[in-house]
């Protein structure tokens, strides 16, 4: 579908927000769910580029946060209000909330921050009887992204940086073992994870969440074609609990969130 | 008796009908096997019924798990894919996924692979006794698996006996997909016209490769992979070409077809039908815009009959 | 004695030199054969100096037309050219445009080419004595003329033949332009290194073919062109590094060239050097500004010497 | 050279004028010659397109006229003022207005009006002994453009359009031959013809040339890849006199501009 640009702002650093509009593009947005966009209408860069959905804004507009790292995000950066942009979405599977939760923990790694502002959002809209805390690293203070808005909701949030630039020096594991011993004596029971980093982060915070039984939903990457479903090019290493084996399932359409414990990290 | 005057003109009729040998499409459109699933992925974005027929991703006899990830990545105005074909299987195919097709006005080719000529065999055997298979596509050049694929499509006798065994397991139209990774096309052509096939399809995926500078490492798990997307028309092109100017089979024609003047590039080269592959990735709706688009080109350029296109590049004498 | 301390660490030093057999470059980066013509029209915009090597525009012994009109057209990410090696002769590329080359501190490798192989033979012969060419490139693999070029690069005998009849006429370094038009090139870069030759250039063009669906004539006149540019760069990784395992000579490697980083890739590959192409057409400074790229990639990655990259993609045992 | 978009204007239909700005791009820039744009960063559209000098405004500044009528001039048409536009040249030959001219017959077709407004400006500036005629056609009213240029400059101009919109209906080859019959009794010593349009319309214009004995100027066009004479992309066939057979030469380089009589057609 054929967006339009509302704003596009480079937030700092190679940090951007960006909000499109278009005739329902955010009535079936849950959090977690993701669009395809088309950078430039050539044929190169030829895909589209996954981006996950940062915020609802309304039915007919929402808000990405994303970062510039390679040609197809530097092109992205260059739209302007007004320029009309071609998106596929909301795709994939997003985050569920079960409805035994009462702790959601929330964990981003850098710009894996970008859906779960919309989970926490999503969370207090709709879920009273659940708690939301945040546990937000980043390399440095410039890599905390978001960190308004969740304050905004009223998100407790746990932040750290890995050069100690802003708040605590460590890495986001640290902060959630700290909660978890200050927190978990009295009781884990309805704790539930929901995580978006790198790989590395993720299987560190899911080590956490095993030892802890703590279930645990992580959004993946992976490099996609199609992003729905047709071409079999995103796949990932899941544990086929039945079979008692891994098979590949699609992170797009199976995806992009993972029951933690069965992914073959 | 007075003939009535009509005042406005009627809309012009064209006909996008074609036949590849005995399979009959409403228009010449289709998809390309491995870019299109199993059609529901794309039944979100328009009705099926409005192609003429579609692929579906590569059957075998067992399901395969396919290759490792990472398996794709982009390149210039293309991108590099070894899928490794993974597929349900030929036998889940027909009772989860080919039903949900029974809903469209389509033709229904499927893709078909093996690692030996028995499994060929067998895998069309099944479809044969299938409801609702129109026709059936033997990829003899897939460049990411080990055995089977390739190594068949790279040579003449082997693409003899394989797609020889598979005319004789199945009454189905009978394509042969042969491999643009070969010297000259033509002999193969011959050969799979000598095995008695309805029809060619080319081309499959040129191989290649890519590695990531900054950690040095391919690209892709599986180090090679196969090329599509616009980057690989002008060779796919040229090889519709020179095989319509020497073999009499009908031609499915693809590669880098990403809107309908390409798709109308191929019919002039040669193509009776195309198949649309990669597009569907960049454009959910590419197959079904191209039906409109070649509508459109035969209204503005008078033809009446896409058929009459076919193969009509202008070669100065 | 104490040792002094440098305060300010001195620039990182990093050897780029490479030898492709005994040619010896003071930098890996060299320029494609009919995309720098002789070497003057970029003259104008930097200091070939710069440069490892230059390779001129293919010659042949008597001066030739080539092909007629269109020669060119634009593909996606690509170009299709059929110039038909139009160049003025060995015997005026010697008096007439080999002593500008004489100003620069660069070598110089004549691509040639002929209809037989006693035309090889003699245009290798007048270039051995000629002052200021440093290597012969033998280009076996042009898809734009009848005889000669292709027809003697996909034919595994031929390609002995004319090898090791330039091999034989010249002492100079002989490098060996295989066509990338083949089922394997590995069997013709094998027979190569029988014939004697000191390197491969690896990859011409692939043949391709474009059609103007208004005109619905071929874009370029000769109907069949070489395909080049990014869009065939994941073709040529592809066919360096199966070679590179599988010879043991030196590889110049080329196609689709636009930036240090794609430079980088093709020696990862297995490239010792590489040539830049079409991506002169689109930057006159393209090949100056990899020179630095690459230096730069080194000094960024710790890489002291250029040659430890050569054939390090890392395979995932 | 890195030239700074100062204006892009299209004035109407598919014609545009892009005015850049760039050190010294117009020193250098003899009437005919051209420039090659890159219209954008990546490898889709991967070649730079001709487009000739239309008009120098300064020794830092050049004009352009253009007409949008395929992907990399559709592209040309959506610059903005400050954007950035990769830019080689001036190359090519140029039109060269011998010492013997007295009238200078310009012609142009549709678009290849562009050449020959910097052309006349500069007959006028460095030649007050030649008198400048301009011989504009083109499909239609819309079509015949740069009027307003050439009357600010005084040039006399005749104009015929092919449907009848504006001025005479015809075509250009019809107003040269009737400015013929009208002058040409006097003689013709002195005049020269410099034309740039489409291929059969500069054919035509040297029927009457050859006819009438006044030498004649073509600027002609052709796929090019490179521009600067590197490619051998873009040769036209035309009589060598020496030899008294047609040779290849290089529009880029040997051209755009030949001596019609020689032109192979
Ligand atoms: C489901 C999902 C949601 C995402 N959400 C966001 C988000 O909200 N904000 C954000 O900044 N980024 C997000 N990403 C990552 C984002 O897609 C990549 O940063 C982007 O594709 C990089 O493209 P590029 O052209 O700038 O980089 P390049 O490195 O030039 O891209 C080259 C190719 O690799 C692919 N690629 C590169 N990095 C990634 C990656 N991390 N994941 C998937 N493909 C990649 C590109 O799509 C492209 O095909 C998400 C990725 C996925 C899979
Ligand atoms: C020396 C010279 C000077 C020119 N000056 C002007 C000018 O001042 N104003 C103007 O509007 N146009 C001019 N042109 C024509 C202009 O270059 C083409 O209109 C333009 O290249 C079309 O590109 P496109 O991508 O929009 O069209 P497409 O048709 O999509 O282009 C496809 C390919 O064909 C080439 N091509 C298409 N048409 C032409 C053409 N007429 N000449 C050369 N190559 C072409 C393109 O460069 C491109 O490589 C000139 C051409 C030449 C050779
Ligand atoms: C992701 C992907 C998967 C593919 N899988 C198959 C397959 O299973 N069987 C097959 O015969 N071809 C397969 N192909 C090849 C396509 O059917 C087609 O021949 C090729 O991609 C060229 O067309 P395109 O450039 O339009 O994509 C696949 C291509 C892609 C990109
Ligand atoms: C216009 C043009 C002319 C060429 N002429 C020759 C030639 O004369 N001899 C030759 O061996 N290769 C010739 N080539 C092939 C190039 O040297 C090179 O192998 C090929 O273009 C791939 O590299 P690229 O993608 O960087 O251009 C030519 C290529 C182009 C584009
Ligand atoms: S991106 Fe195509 S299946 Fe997931
Ligand atoms: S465009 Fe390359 S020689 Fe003229």
């Amino acid at each position: 579908m054929q967006a339009t640009v509302t704003s596009n702002e480079n937030i700092f650093g190679s940090y951007f927000h960006l909000e499109v509009a278009a005739k329902g593009i955010g009535r079936k947005a849950g959090p977690g769910t993701f669009y395809m966009l088309k950078v430039a209408s050539g044929t190169d860069p030829l895909l589209r580029r996954p981006i996950s959905l940062h915020r609802v804004v309304s039915d007919d507009a929402v808000r990405f946060l994303y970062k510039s790292v390679g040609r197809g995000t530097n092109i992205l950066g260059r739209l302007v209000p007004g320029d009309s942009l071609d998106i596929i979405g909301p795709l994939g599977n997003g985050f569920k909330v079960g409805k035994s939760v009462k702790l959601a923990m929330l964990v981003a790694g850098g710009i894996g921050v970008a859906p779960l502002l919309g989970l926490a959002e999503h969370i207090m809209k709709t879920r009273t009887d659940v708690t939301v805390v945040a546990f937000i690293g980043g390399r440095s203070e410039e890599d905390l992204l978001a960190i308004q808005e969740f304050r905004e909701l009223g998100v407790r949030m746990y932040l750290c940086t890995e050069d100690g630039s802003l708040a605590r020096c460590g890495i986001v594991t640290d902060t959630i073992e700290e909660y978890i011993k200050r927190y978990a004596p009295s009781g884990t029971k309805g704790w539930e994870m929901f995580s978006c980093g790198p790989k590395g982060m993720l299987r560190g915070v899911d080590a956490i969440a095993s030892m802890h039984k703590i279930k645990h939903h992580a959004s993946l990457e992976a490099n996609m074609a199609c992003g729905v479903g047709a071409c079999m090019g995103c796949v990932v290493s899941i544990l086929d609990r039945k079979a008692g084996v891994p098979v590949y399932k699609k992170v797009c359409d199976d995806g992009p969130v993972f029951d933690a414990e069965d992914v073959v990290w | 008796m007075t003939k009535r005057k009509t005042t406005t003109p009627p809309e012009k009729q064209v006909s996008l009908a074609v036949e590849l040998g005995p399979l009959k499409m409403k228009n010449p459109v289709c998809t390309a096997s491995g870019t299109f699933g199993y059609g529901e992925e794309y039944s979100r974005y328009y009705d099926l019924s409005k192609l003429g027929a579609i692929t579906v991703k590569g059957l075998s006899l067992k399901p395969l798990q396919g290759n490792p990830p990472p398996r794709i990545c982009e390149t210039p105005s293309g991108m590099l894919n070894a899928i490794g074909l993974q597929n349900v299987g030929v036998d889940e195919f027909i009772h989860k996924k080919l039903p949900f097709l029974h809903r469209y006005d389509i033709k229904v080719v499927a893709n078909i692979f093996g690692n030996t000529i028995e499994e060929y065999e067998a895998v069309a055997a099944r479809l044969d006794r299938a409801a609702g298979v129109h026709a059936i596509e033997v990829n003899i050049s897939c460049p990411n698996v080990k055995k089977g694929g390739m190594a068949f499509g790279t040579d003449l006798d082997s693409t003899y006996d394989v797609l020889k065994a598979v005319r004789g397991a199945t009454g189905l139209p009978v394509l042969a997909k042969l491999s643009p990774n070969v010297t000259d096309v033509v002999p193969f052509a011959v050969k799979a016209a000598e095995a008695g096939v309805d029809g060619l399809s080319l081309i499959n995926t040129l191989l290649g490769m890519s590695i990531n500078v900054k950690t040095r490492k391919p690209r892709i798990a599986n180090i090679t992979g196969g090329l599509s997307g616009p980057a690989i028309r002008p060779v796919a092109i040229r090889i519709v070409y020179q095989v319509h100017r020497a073999v009499g089979l009908p031609i499915l024609g693809m590669g880098g077809i990403i809107n309908s003047d390409d798709a109308i590039e191929f019919i002039l080269a040669g193509a009776t039908a195309v198949s649309v592959g990669t597009a569907n990735f960049v454009n959910p709706t590419a197959a079904s815009d191209i039906v409109d688009g070649i509508k459109k080109y035969m209204i503005e350029n008078d033809i009446a009959d896409i058929r009459q296109l076919v193969g009509k590049v202008d070669i100065p004498a």
